[in-house]
């Protein structure tokens, strides 16, 4: 009777608090966003089943939770804590995406440098809120919207913050096509918006093998710990450029990302447990994260702005909102401004330099942070 | 610790000059490196297209395969042009996968695949030369590379290159 | 010299007995079941050749066999002892397998529930034969009839007996054309035999997308300790159903679940070694396996049967038998006995229905038994 | 120890009263909730369409893009039904995958496999309500997306939701 | 400022010396050679990079390099130097090889067993320059021409020198084409090398399902410590050929092998970190590792005519050269020596015989060596 | 230590000695087996053909299904050639996976994606004999299994598994 009791006492129904049904409802609205309005769905989708996965109430000590040593997820986290996944999704990516716009039109690898401001400007202010400084870092990061790269450095710098920092910048870049539209339009005036860009010029095989070669070494002389992401990075883009060895991109991008991605997107959501997740400084981080994002958005434009001050072939100020990285998301947003105003002006294969040159300007800047912090 | 102070004690002022350096000097070395990669690929081809020039006037053979040796197979001599002789890399890469004699559908399937632009003109152009030739003997329909044959390689032709990285 | 007759003696010729030839020749008689009489093909035949590699007599020390720190097959062995493959098996069995069948026809659900009791005598008699609790309790999973919760319930609660649990399962799924009919006909009626089911209704596409949501977390409410592989069973049906996520469904059922496939049936079979394998335990453990899935066969059949006092539209009660999941075999072995008597008869659709809900219902059952093991 | 002592020993017959009830529980619970669910949603759906109707009497457009502002290429509104906005909404999803303009067949042949239900009856639709349109200034024999439209969702159409559901 | 001239003093720029320039060097020529010369470019160009990669400059301590505990590139090795990743490959080699060619001729069988006459004189070679027994087997091996059972021998006997034996034997794998073709014209006369081989009879498919089971256990009675290379090798073969498993073998064949070169590749190349590279050993192992593949050839090929004094059907000695493995380079290498002298002798196929009984052969040898270190 | 004595101290020469004699051994032995085994594999194929034939003088049936158990259904019996009972096993296999009714594209496409040889002529064989039938009731154009028969396999037939081999 006493054992009947027991097991009663450990099921879900009775350990359950208030918090644990705030996150499955978060998890819901996850997995619904993801599902019904196509919002990142390869992301929200896992990351939304992963916060039901952790936030169905377990017995502490029995094993089954995240932060428990032995049980299954927290051998999948492995991936996670040590920061293994990202630089291997940032090789599948570098094997998906084609550079060729960027090498194109190399003065709009700029506007990829500029948003970044979001990323240290964010950390000033979380400094000024009173996070350490590893904590501040971790969160200013969020600003590159680049979720792989938040998640290796919060998991280098601030281990226990990886499942809000995580959450709010999927969340964020799941948001992207509702928060920046307001900010660019704002920054822009309408005659700004209407100018089209030139085609870009044609790029060679030679060209787009040679780049990730010497554009690894350029970076991580300069930024040595971007070295595991962006060594992944143009590592899968010469795998997918020196067509010889194109049988290995292909399993780079699809197997090998997949993989990588569900176990990612399972054990991140699994992370927010709701005793860990809900606290003051989620609060604080989701607060500062979405100030990020419009900060590097309004980096990315003015800069554009600043550079037509100089150049005689004016640039679309609306591509500087593409310099955030969230890879196409940001770049679709800005063709969709663009068209609104122009329905011939197609940017986004312009928007993909600065969004490709955004990627690569986070990776950069997280590189640094985590060389201070260290 | 909140505020200014937080800031100046953690080195807030000098991480972020030092991050936002950083990155710019990275992402504009990129850039820079970039508008300057076609440039300096077109002058090394350039210079190695006048050398070979000066070369030309003299032996009138860049590249050549082993001169034959008294065993009667190897008389003819094939001229391709640097284009040419690329996408026969390519192809023999292909069908050494494939296996010979080889199908020209599959040879065309991989390299669609693979991302060779204009496939079917430059297999065209090969078998046009000679260089892939129908083995009667062995399959009809399929078709294999021509032994006994000298490749040369040509450098008055017009480089092709371009018109190629043009479209693709 | 020395040296020669030392080699000579760690030779396999000097080191094999009688164990391992019979080791040896039960490997080729997996291999050969499962490719010339095609039982279960994807797991006899990995487990068999396992079973060759587990017993090609080693020294040991030397760090070859599988149960010696630093070995190949140790590191890859790691996976089954700490139940991390069988979450990943049941991740791509939930994204290829059509959970509609069974939201079409709710009420067969409880064939999967009754065919459980299986698990449940078997326990009983293992304890009665003076098993200790932890083994009883392994020995009773086999009746579930799935492989990957045998092996994740006796990796946390027996490790030792991982090698006999899961041979004995697998053995007897692939058998399970042998051993249900026998039992099938002798407690049903010709009359029964003949009973057709009605078409399934057709059912919505939000319907399919809601149920893994919303199953998942009832089952883990009430049992928690299911959570890794039910989790992971109704996260891949999500990936399947949602569409948006369909390339990670896509790896899920292929390459992620083809991988694990193979390092899972390569170890178990190779933790076969004769030392450990061929004792008494193993004996009695194949002994109570085979009890544990008649009794969970008629169990289905039967509860069927009461079923049919109280419900207005018949049972067939032969897809009672399919409740003991072995997926799909049983279901297929159904849908052969109905079809023997009655050639229109087409059973198949309607045994998938209790066949799934008896993955869940063993796994829910493994997580009732390991919880209170702990 | 053996027998029924040791199954007392070790609450043999708890755990299996316990074990027996929480799976029967659990299916019990699920087979109910299965039971119920298509009633559930269609009971949702038809509070959806009562509350939808009358709302339709007065402003008669349930879901709109945003106003035209003034720039002119705004004045086209196509109305389509839910099933067809649904749908417009998952190929909006593969063309941007694919890009635009795109080939009709391979917006089909990524429909078929993500398993849409009759994915020619409902490109064919858009295409003769005007949604997708041939780009011919760019490339012949290409689609693209109608700018310069308000799409507006009718609810006075039949929902064709149930019919597709009872085919796939 | 101290901050400032603290990070600038970390740049890659700071820290770089003459020997990461030359490795960077060295990485560009792997990827040249890959890229442009086709010399086996799903290897050189992963390991290539992960020359560039192991040897950007970076601070020590700092948890980037591949010898430091916890970093990404550390946790990627491991599946190196436990000697996982190798016979992970020989599953995929096993479930894309057609063993048929083999069958066909049991006695080409026997010149893959002369070639491995390179890794034993080498052996005694190394010895006698005074390496010691284990790094001496370790550089013996090279001549197997045998990436991964290189990489797994010197992992278990010498993992200090993983890096350089590794890149040796690619290194000499790669320029095949070149070492051997003035060998093989040395050691056969122009009638020899004009030899038509009859066309090999047809394999039916029961010898190829027994072939792999029945091969595997000889091989390793005789060599237990052969049993994880030839285990995965025979069980990958097995796969293939039984046909009802061939979901699994696909997967062997395509996302499990190809991830795993991935990481292999990348990781080897990593490790040759200038300070562990560039030694005089390395030096040492280089000269004696093209020594190693001029006597494997040299064997093979007169081990062909020593048969051909005794065989009534004479061999074309040529096909000794193949059983050096380095499949399928020799093999290809084989038909072009041949076919240049007579266009109409295909000579690939014969080829292929004793390239594949290399594979084993080398396997074999690697056991033997291993267990004598022990 | 160098040279000669060096390989002494460390059992060069044993293990060397020994080394050579395994790797040939092993790779010996394979061969001697590889030789032997088809002349082994076709011995057993004579020694069971043999029985087999001193069977059938008496029951002229080698391997059949249970008999009818009275219900009437299993009147037919039909004869498959070994082969083609190989062949039916195979196709048994994919039909499993695809269901049934089933399309004969769909198994063809299976069928030559797992290398089974021919299988346009053995489907073609097992339609004709009447083993796989049109189910016209339930799905027009698509197959199923005949049910109700009795295969029974003779032996009679030229074994065509040779002449396969010698193709595939
Ligand atoms: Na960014
Ligand atoms: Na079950
Ligand atoms: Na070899």
């Amino acid at each position: 009777m006493e054992l009947v009791l027991d097991f009663l006492s450990n099921t879900g129904f009775a350990l359950a608090d208030y918090r644990h049904l705030i996150m499955i409802a978060v998890g819901c609205v996850f997995i619904y966003l993801g599902i019904a309005k196509h919002y990142e769905p390869l992301l929200l989708v896992p990351i939304g089943f992963g916060i039901l996965m952790g936030n169905v109430p377990v017995f502490k000590g029995f094993g089954l939770g995240i932060y428990e040593r032995g049980s299954v997820l927290n051998y999948l986290y492995f991936g996670v804590r040590q920061g293994i996944y990202p630089p291997l999704i940032f090789l599948g990516i570098g094997a998906m995406t084609d550079f060729s716009y960027m090498l194109a039109q190399p003065r709009l690898i700029l506007l990829g440098a500029a948003a970044q401001i979001g990323i240290f400007i964010t950390f000033l202010c979380a400094l000024a809120l009173g996070f350490p400084a590893n904590e501040a870092a971790s969160i200013g990061i969020i600003g590159g919207a680049d979720g792989p790269t938040a998640i290796f450095l919060s998991a280098k710098l601030a281990p226990e913050l990886v499942g809000p920092i995580a959450i709010a910048a999927y969340s964020y870049m799941a948001l992207v096509p509702v928060i920046q539209p307001p900010i660019m339009k704002l920054l822009t005036t309408r005659e700004e918006r209407l100018i089209r860009m030139p085609d870009p010029r044609p790029v060679s095989k030679r060209e787009r093998i040679i780049f990730p070669v010497v554009g690894f070494l350029m970076c991580c002389f300069l930024a040595p710990a971007a070295l595991p992401l962006l060594g992944m990075l143009f590592f899968g883009n010469l795998l997918k450029e020196c067509l010889v060895a194109d049988r290995l991109a292909q399993t780079a991008r699809t197997a090998l990302i997949d993989i990588v991605t569900i176990l990612l997107g399972i054990t991140v959501g699994a992370s927010t447990q709701a005793d860990v997740f809900l606290t003051k400084k989620s609060v604080g981080i989701f607060f500062l994260g979405a100030a990020s994002f419009m900060i590097a958005t309004a980096g990315g434009i003015i800069f554009a702005k600043i550079m037509n001050i100089f150049c005689k072939t004016k640039i679309n100020p609306l591509l500087g909102a593409a310099g955030v990285s969230a890879v196409p998301d940001s770049a679709r947003v800005v063709q969709l401004i663009g068209n609104r105003e122009d329905p011939g002006n197609y940017l986004l294969m312009h928007a993909m330099a600065p969004n490709i040159a955004g990627v690569i300007g986070s990776a950069v800047a997280a590189g640094v942070l985590w060389s201070f912090m260290m | 610790m909140y505020g200014l102070k937080a800031i100046q004690e953690a080195h807030g002022w000098t991480i972020t000059f030092l991050g936002v350096s950083v990155v710019f000097s990275a992402l504009a070395f990129l850039s820079l490196f970039v508008a300057n990669l076609s440039r300096i690929l077109n002058f090394l081809d350039v210079a190695k297209r006048s050398i070979l020039e000066r070369l030309k006037s003299k032996p009138e053979v860049l590249q050549e395969a082993p001169a034959p040796q008294g065993n009667g197979h190897r008389e003819v001599r094939i001229w391709l042009s640097p284009h040419d002789h690329e996408m026969m890399r390519y192809f023999e890469l292909i069908t050494q996968k494939l296996g010979e004699p080889f199908s020209l559908e599959e040879v065309l399937e991989k390299a669609q695949d693979r991302g060779i632009p204009r496939p079917h003109s430059a297999l065209y152009n090969l078998i046009k030369k000679g260089v892939i030739v129908e083995c009667r003997d062995k399959a009809m329909g399929y078709y294999c590379w021509k032994r006994g044959i000298d490749i040369a390689v040509s450098s008055d032709d017009k480089s092709p290159e371009r018109e190629v990285a043009a479209e693709d």
